[in-house]
């Protein structure tokens, strides 16, 4: 036991290798710790304090494309075989050198831009935007372009796309488009022309006449502007104007169409918005001529547009030359190389005066087979409205990022031998009554992120507002809009806006949005008869009576509406572990019939006027026959019994209906609305859902017919006649309940 | 002075041990070692490492960037076919791995493509399979339908097994050298299949995916159950009267899956063929015979449980080697314990030092760091007398033990013109970087 | 001389990578990590560097040096007991830890004193112990007598399990907080023992020692028997008549064995209390009665595989759960390799980076030093929108590793003045760290 006691200190035996030893780097077989610690009685150095928390596990890290760098040149190291990429950096773009990425969960949802989330009682209440999202989505941070240019994605709830609160985005009452649908990459550029009074009074007075032709971008484009306007703030979805698009083989061939797909295909947009510009005006053009063919209209959309071109070619080796007059409906602005070297050589800064200047004179020197030419290009004559589409090169936008003032909201111009002379200011008055002046109304930008895919197109717009007598800026981007200051619309400097299209008007001569310009000498013709796609009312299954001139709508007449839908492509949805299931997209339904009653008292009451099948060339994934009515077949003008006609026909009866004045009577008219693709403003609406809206719930018709009126509806497939007579009896009910004061008492038993 | 010497504080502490048993090295004649018995078994670490660069490989692939929670996508061909149509699945299908945004690990991906469900509640039976956690089952984590593979795309996810491949493609591969198999192998199969069986029957679940294209070798010999739960789902029903057969299916599946291994070719036999007679025909043992014979006869009350009390003097044996294994990977473990500790000492001075626009080399401009820079050069930039570099990683970690230590030895310094000198001890040094280190945190 | 004082305290282990006690400890959700969660599990370091120590541990006795081919005897008080003498063998008896000459390895010897064999042979018995490897039997080594201890003692030679304690001692120990008994734990050790057991008698041997003084827990929850072979020589006789009897009593033992853990107070009760009375009064789960009741009660053609049989259910949950403790291993084994590889990787590149005379800023100056460099600040000298210092642990892993392995993953670096930048994948960067610590080689 003693000797216990007395334990001398402990030993360790030698080890098979010694600590002395030499031991090389990668010498796997010598464990770490053959070499011990000395004894410690403190903390290590080594020791990390546990409250120390990492959060970078699962960032996602940044996809590097060598590609998109500037200045790009191999290296090979010390006279090896091992060759590295380097480039630029843009610190701007790319921020700090060797900056931590930021973690961001990809599993917190945005509930809060649903309406259902929001606590709000009914959805038809208006919620204003509030200070704290203003800036939210208008915050711009040093490197990033702001939320509100980015590309903006429509969130679907349970509830579907009402429940989406797009007025946190827009609390102005310019209209803003939708972005899920397809070409929505060309709603830059449909707002751009909507706030050109010229052009926009132009389309929309067209409407009086009746054309019907299929694929008339003229028309869907008015009627398109129509609807913003009757939108007044609130989003509209551009369904009809696009599908018209979609179906131009022209458009396909340039490769203009986009379906709505959720991931893009990589091309640029901006390339493409520049070839839709010419596209676009090009066929309005030509729609214009043909609307105008047989009757003694004069054509006017050139008189606005058109850009009068002198192309003379001249042979090098001869003294032959060629001269023609040319009419363009857009300016295609670039400096040549030279040009921008031997300016920047004068230490000249272009601007988009420079631009657009030397783009109205141009000298080439062209070989082909036949020979060596001169060509030159002088513009004689500048439209009132100028439409330009920038062609720039990499140098070019590196010059436009460092100059300051490089777009001008004002330029004046006046004609010369050799095109135009542009300045920026008149200083001299005595000359001043040869140039006229151009002030810019908007332009198209391309926003970009750090990678391809998150580029996108908004548009900076100016705007007169009358009663203030103020011009205002405002940020278009898709269903966004925004007031923006003019400093920051014209401000170009950011790595990631660069000008794609803009458009300059001529201010000598004032020009007013006429927005009932459809008023005058409006062609009602087809409430009056039928115009079928095929055949004639001879074995067909007529249910309707052809409204006469006597009962011509006036405003504040009542009808009936109830319209059915089939669905050409399915709603697309994913479903979680925990049992929820969030939309992506809802199925894109389409117009299959549309009935219209008569519905001011007399001997007529209920009595059908429109009863319209519509042709769908789609391929039909559910005709949805229980809730529709429509069986397979119907819709098809070789097989169909029924009074089938062109969309074209049943919407211009619609649009007439009105812009007539009519009051529209029915049951759930949001959606038939929005399908339909028309805007009605809320005092020509009376909506038995809306008048029966109690908690959260919404009544059916079914529901309401049998409290109401003890009547069974719906019992067997729906009929569209016979849902809008219902919902026109539901309405005389409500009145009736609503005058002698027992409205409230009923819908809350 | 002569009390400083290092002799003084002999590094004692936390050193390596020759490992614990078990003793797993080659018959070696007394004295004789070699490396594989001294330190880690080259193979092992091979083998670790190897899984290693299996869970960190990316490439650039044309897959979306994200899908769901889950990042960097790249496809997995764990059974070596670039056919995507699955015959189990009746759709076409695919595996991926991917890292989760949740929690940056990595996990497998199995998608089935252009799904279509009768109830959306289908997708909610896969709780019942990530509740059950056991392992001989790849562990089931989540399951949901993602469009943005462009199509509708059911993904069920998985923990990742780095470097499993499919029994199939172990034993009998495309390209390279099968795994030999033997009785012994194919009871420690049978004996772990069955382990993940019961513990899945035992919650009420049948297995569905009992083939050898369908359990994964994970480690050596270790086999998983994978792929469970994609078949609840596509054949999602509220009949619960099929789960009794399906588990009575698993037996006989798991009996046509040690036959398939045990024929000579690794054959399947065409489903017609009578498994009993294939069995009899074939050259096994006895007792094994007699397993089969259990798993693939239809009689009453048969079950997992049963199976398991017949086989049970085979599962001790398991349950034998796989102490064994797990002792053996302890061991294993004890040589390796100080590498963390010099990872996290290695990073604090290497946070500390060479951040930019300092410069290191006076006292003036680098204060508190001149020191450390010093330091540091004296640990890694050793020379010999001719100028040349000592690269000596037993210096590296005797200077870097006593740095983490703070011992009180004095160390001598040169500065970078080799004209001045500091002199400091280890715990002064330890000091300095333990400030600096803190600044930096603070500043 | 004062310099040895501090060695007779033995380390704080908390001072390496201090954990806070449990209320401080901060809750870690998905992607967040600490220095702990990153590396190797404080408690199971301290296990394993302990394991490290005790097996190292020697102090200076009056022992001779060398014993057979062993040398550096240390007595272990394995049972705890300073008393010598042993009921259990009827002899003064100790035990001791000694390296062995042949191959350095650490072995516990026993060593039964003042020894007097009927037939030299008794000690050859002891091969067939040596022959047999199982999981949960200390492995037997050897067996001889010697008169170096000054008397004729026999020593029986077995595998070194350090830091192993005899269950009477893990649940009860003279001083010392004990480790609690759940039924979990119960079934878990009567598995484990019946394994072993089972593997015994398989080989025709009796194990006779099993009881809470001779079984030892030599990891969490893992149990051997021990002492094997000693009855074997002491008691030999060529009789091979009482073999069934001792089996049969080592079933009655482990009943009695698990009965005493299960007693509240862990006391043995006197060997005259009727076992199946103190069975009914114990207030054990039915079917761990019904299993212990089995080994208690004498019955025709008893034998521990008929046992296996009964409990192949827990068999079966056993065996998930050390394979699921290897994989546990495994992955901490793969994490320490890795975190092994990290050390040099970074030993490297400090090697090669930062030495005098050079400028790392520019190409022209460092050459294929300067990606490296670049390399070097991205992993370290990360920074947030504001310039701060981003000290991020797991980033430096996270790209450490990427590197170790070389992966395909391209990186974007920044020149020091943010103007230029260079792009290359890890494997690029791998390759030029190797050809520059190899160039420095041979310099």
């Amino acid at each position: 036991l003693s000797q216990m006691s007395e334990r001398t200190p402990l030993e360790y035996p030698s080890l098979p290798r010694s600590n002395d030893s030499y031991v090389d780097v990668d010498d796997h077989e010598v464990p770490l710790n053959s070499i011990g610690l000395p004894y410690y009685k403190e903390n290590l150095l080594s020791a990390w304090s546990s409250q120390a928390i990492f959060r970078s596990a699962g960032t996602i890290p940044k996809n590097i494309d060598p590609t998109k760098f500037d200045d790009l040149k191999n290296i090979r190291i010390d006279n090896s075989n091992t060759v590295i990429t380097e480039g630029q950096y843009d610190k701007e773009k790319y921020g700090r050198r060797n900056q931590a990425k930021k973690y961001v969960s990809l599993s917190n949802g945005d509930l809060g831009r649903f309406l259902s989330a929001k606590n709000v009682s009914s959805p038809l209440k208006k919620k204003v935007l509030s200070d704290d999202s203003k800036e939210q989505i208008f915050d711009i941070k040093k490197g990033n372009p702001p939320n509100a240019f980015k590309k903006l994605e429509i969130l679907y709830s349970k509830f579907g796309v009402e429940d989406f609160d797009f007025d946190s985005y827009n609390s102005t009452y310019f209209s803003g488009l939708e972005s899920h649908v397809d070409n929505s990459y060309t709603n830059a550029l449909i707002q751009l022309y909507r706030f050109v009074p010229e052009f926009f009074s132009f389309l929309v007075s067209n409407l009086a006449f009746e054309n019907l032709h299929s694929n008339d971008l003229l028309r869907e484009l008015g009627y398109l502007y129509d609807m913003l306007v009757k939108s007044n703030g609130r989003h509209f979805r551009p369904t009809n104007f696009q599908h018209n698009l979609s179906y131009i083989p022209e458009a396909s061939q340039l490769g203009l169409i986009k379906k709505e797909i959720l991931a893009s295909d990589g091309s640029s947009d901006a390339q493409r918005l520049k070839v839709f510009n010419r596209f676009l005006l090009n066929k309005i053009s030509y729609d214009e001529r043909k609307q105008n063919y047989h009757s003694q209209r004069p054509n006017s959309f050139d008189k606005i547009f058109g850009i009068e071109i002198e192309v003379q070619k001249r042979h090098s080796f001869s003294s032959n030359s060629l001269r023609d007059l040319e009419i363009h409906h857009s300016l295609d602005a670039f400096l040549t190389d030279n040009h921008f070297k031997q300016l920047l050589q004068r230490n000249i800064n272009p601007t988009i005066i420079t631009f657009l200047e030397a783009s109205m004179s141009r000298i080439e020197q062209i070989k082909n087979e036949h020979g060596a030419f001169e060509q030159s290009k002088i513009v004689r004559k500048i439209p009132p409205v100028l439409s330009v589409d920038l062609h720039l090169s990499q140098a070019h936008i590196k010059s436009i990022r460092t100059t300051k003032d490089w777009l001008k909201a004002k330029f004046y111009a006046a004609r010369s031998n050799n095109g135009y002379v542009l300045v920026e200011s008149l200083r001299n008055q005595d000359t001043s009554e040869f140039y006229q002046q151009y002030e810019l109304v908007g332009f198209v930008a391309e926003i970009s992120g750090e990678i391809d895919k998150d580029k996108h197109l908004v548009t900076f717009l100016q705007t007169y507002d009358e009663t203030n007598r103020t011009k205002n800026w405002f940020l278009f981007n898709d269903f966004l809009v925004l007031p923006i200051a003019e400093e920051e619309a014209l401000n170009l400097q950011y790595w990631w806006k660069t000008p794609v299209t803009l458009v300059y008007r001529n201010t000598s001569t004032d020009s007013k949005f006429c927005y009932d310009g459809w008023k005058y000498n409006i062609n009602d013709e087809i409430l009056y008869r039928d115009h079928f796609a095929a055949g004639t009312r001879e074995g067909k299954r007529i249910e309707y009576e052809l409204l006469t001139k006597e009962e011509a709508p006036n405003p504040g007449t009542l009808v009936a509406i109830d319209a059915e839908f089939v669905i050409i492509e399915e709603e697309q949805f994913e479903l979680k572990s925990n049992g929820s299931r969030s939309l992506l997209k809802p199925s894109y339904q389409t117009l299959a019939r549309v009935s219209v009653l008569r519905g001011d008292e007399g001997p007529k009451f209920g009595v059908p006027f429109i009863d319209d099948y519509v042709v769908v060339h789609e391929p039909i994934h559910d005709y949805l026959t229980s809730f529709s009515g429509i069986e397979p077949g119907d819709l098809d003008p070789q097989t169909s019994n029924k009074p089938l006609v062109e969309r074209e026909v049943v919407y211009r009866k619609l649009w007439l209906l009105l812009n007539l004045g009519c009051v529209f009577v029915g049951h759930g008219l949001t959606n038939d609305f929005r399908t339909i693709n028309i805007s009605v403003p809320k005092s020509q609406v009376r909506d038995t859902a809306v008048f029966f809206y109690k908690g959260q719930r919404i009544l059916s018709l079914r529901y309401l017919a049998y409290s109401l009126l003890n009547k069974r509806v719906q019992t067997g497939n729906h009929d569209s006649i016979e849902d809008a007579h219902t919902a026109l009896l539901i309405y005389k009910e409500y009145e009736i309940l609503k005058s002698n004061g027992s409205f409230e008492e009923t819908l809350n038993t | 002075p002569q009390s400083h010497t290092p002799f003084n504080y002999p590094l004692n502490y936390h050193l390596y041990a020759p490992t614990p048993p078990p003793h797993m090295q080659p018959h070696l004649s007394g004295n004789e070692q070699n490396s594989e018995s001294l330190f880690i078994p080259n193979k092992l670490r091979e083998t670790l490492t190897k899984k290693n660069e299996a869970t960190l490989k990316t490439f650039a692939t044309n897959q979306p960037d994200i899908v769901g929670i889950y990042y960097d996508l790249i496809p997995l061909e764990l059974d070596g076919s670039l056919d995507r149509y699955s015959s189990t699945y009746d759709h076409d299908s695919s595996i991926y791995k991917a890292f989760s945004n949740a929690n940056g690990k990595p996990y497998a991906l199995r998608r089935i493509e252009n799904v279509n469900f009768p109830k959306d509640k289908a997708v909610t039976s896969i709780n019942q399979w990530t509740k059950l956690k056991h392992a001989n089952i790849a562990q089931v984590i989540d399951a949901f339908t993602t469009r943005a593979l462009h199509d509708h795309s059911l993904i069920i996810v998985y923990d990742f097994y780095p470097d499993s491949k499919t029994l199939e493609e172990y034993h009998n591969p495309r390209v390279g050298k099968a795994e030999h198999i033997t009785e012994e192998l194919l009871w420690s199969y049978l004996v772990q299949i069955a382990s993940g069986i019961s513990a899945a029957h035992e919650h009420g679940l049948p297995v569905r995916s009992v083939s050898t294209k369908k359990v994964i070798v994970t480690s050596q010999n270790r086999v998983r159950l994978s792929d469970c739960g994609v078949l609840d789902i596509l054949h999602y029903t509220e009949d619960s009267s099929d789960t009794q057969l399906s588990m009575e299916k698993d037996l006989i599946d798991l009996g046509r899956l040690i036959l398939d291994l045990a024929s000579p070719r690794f054959a399947p036999a065409p489903k017609s063929s009578p498994d009993l007679i294939r069995l009899q025909s074939s050259s096994l043992k006895e007792d094994l015979q007699t397993a089969l014979k259990y798993l693939l006869t239809n009689q009453p009350n048969k079950s997992i449980f049963e199976f398991q009390r017949i086989i049970s003097n085979k599962i001790v044996k398991e349950f034998e080697k796989i102490q064994t294994s797990a002792d053996y990977y302890e061991a294993q473990l004890t040589r390796e314990l100080e590498n963390g500790r010099l990872v996290r000492l290695m990073t604090k001075i290497n946070f500390v030092l060479e951040r930019a626009n300092i410069d290191y080399s006076s006292w003036e401009s680098a204060g508190a760091k001149y020191p450390i820079k010093l330091l540091h050069d004296y640990i890694f930039h050793q020379v010999d007398e001719n100028g040349k570099a000592v690269l000596d990683l037993s210096h590296v970690l005797r200077s870097l033990n006593k740095l983490d230590v703070g011992i009180d030895e004095k160390i001598l310094l040169v500065s970078n013109d080799e004209l001045t000198c500091l002199i400091l001890s280890y715990k002064e040094l330890k000091d300095l970087i333990d400030k600096s280190y803190r600044e930096l945190i603070n500043s």
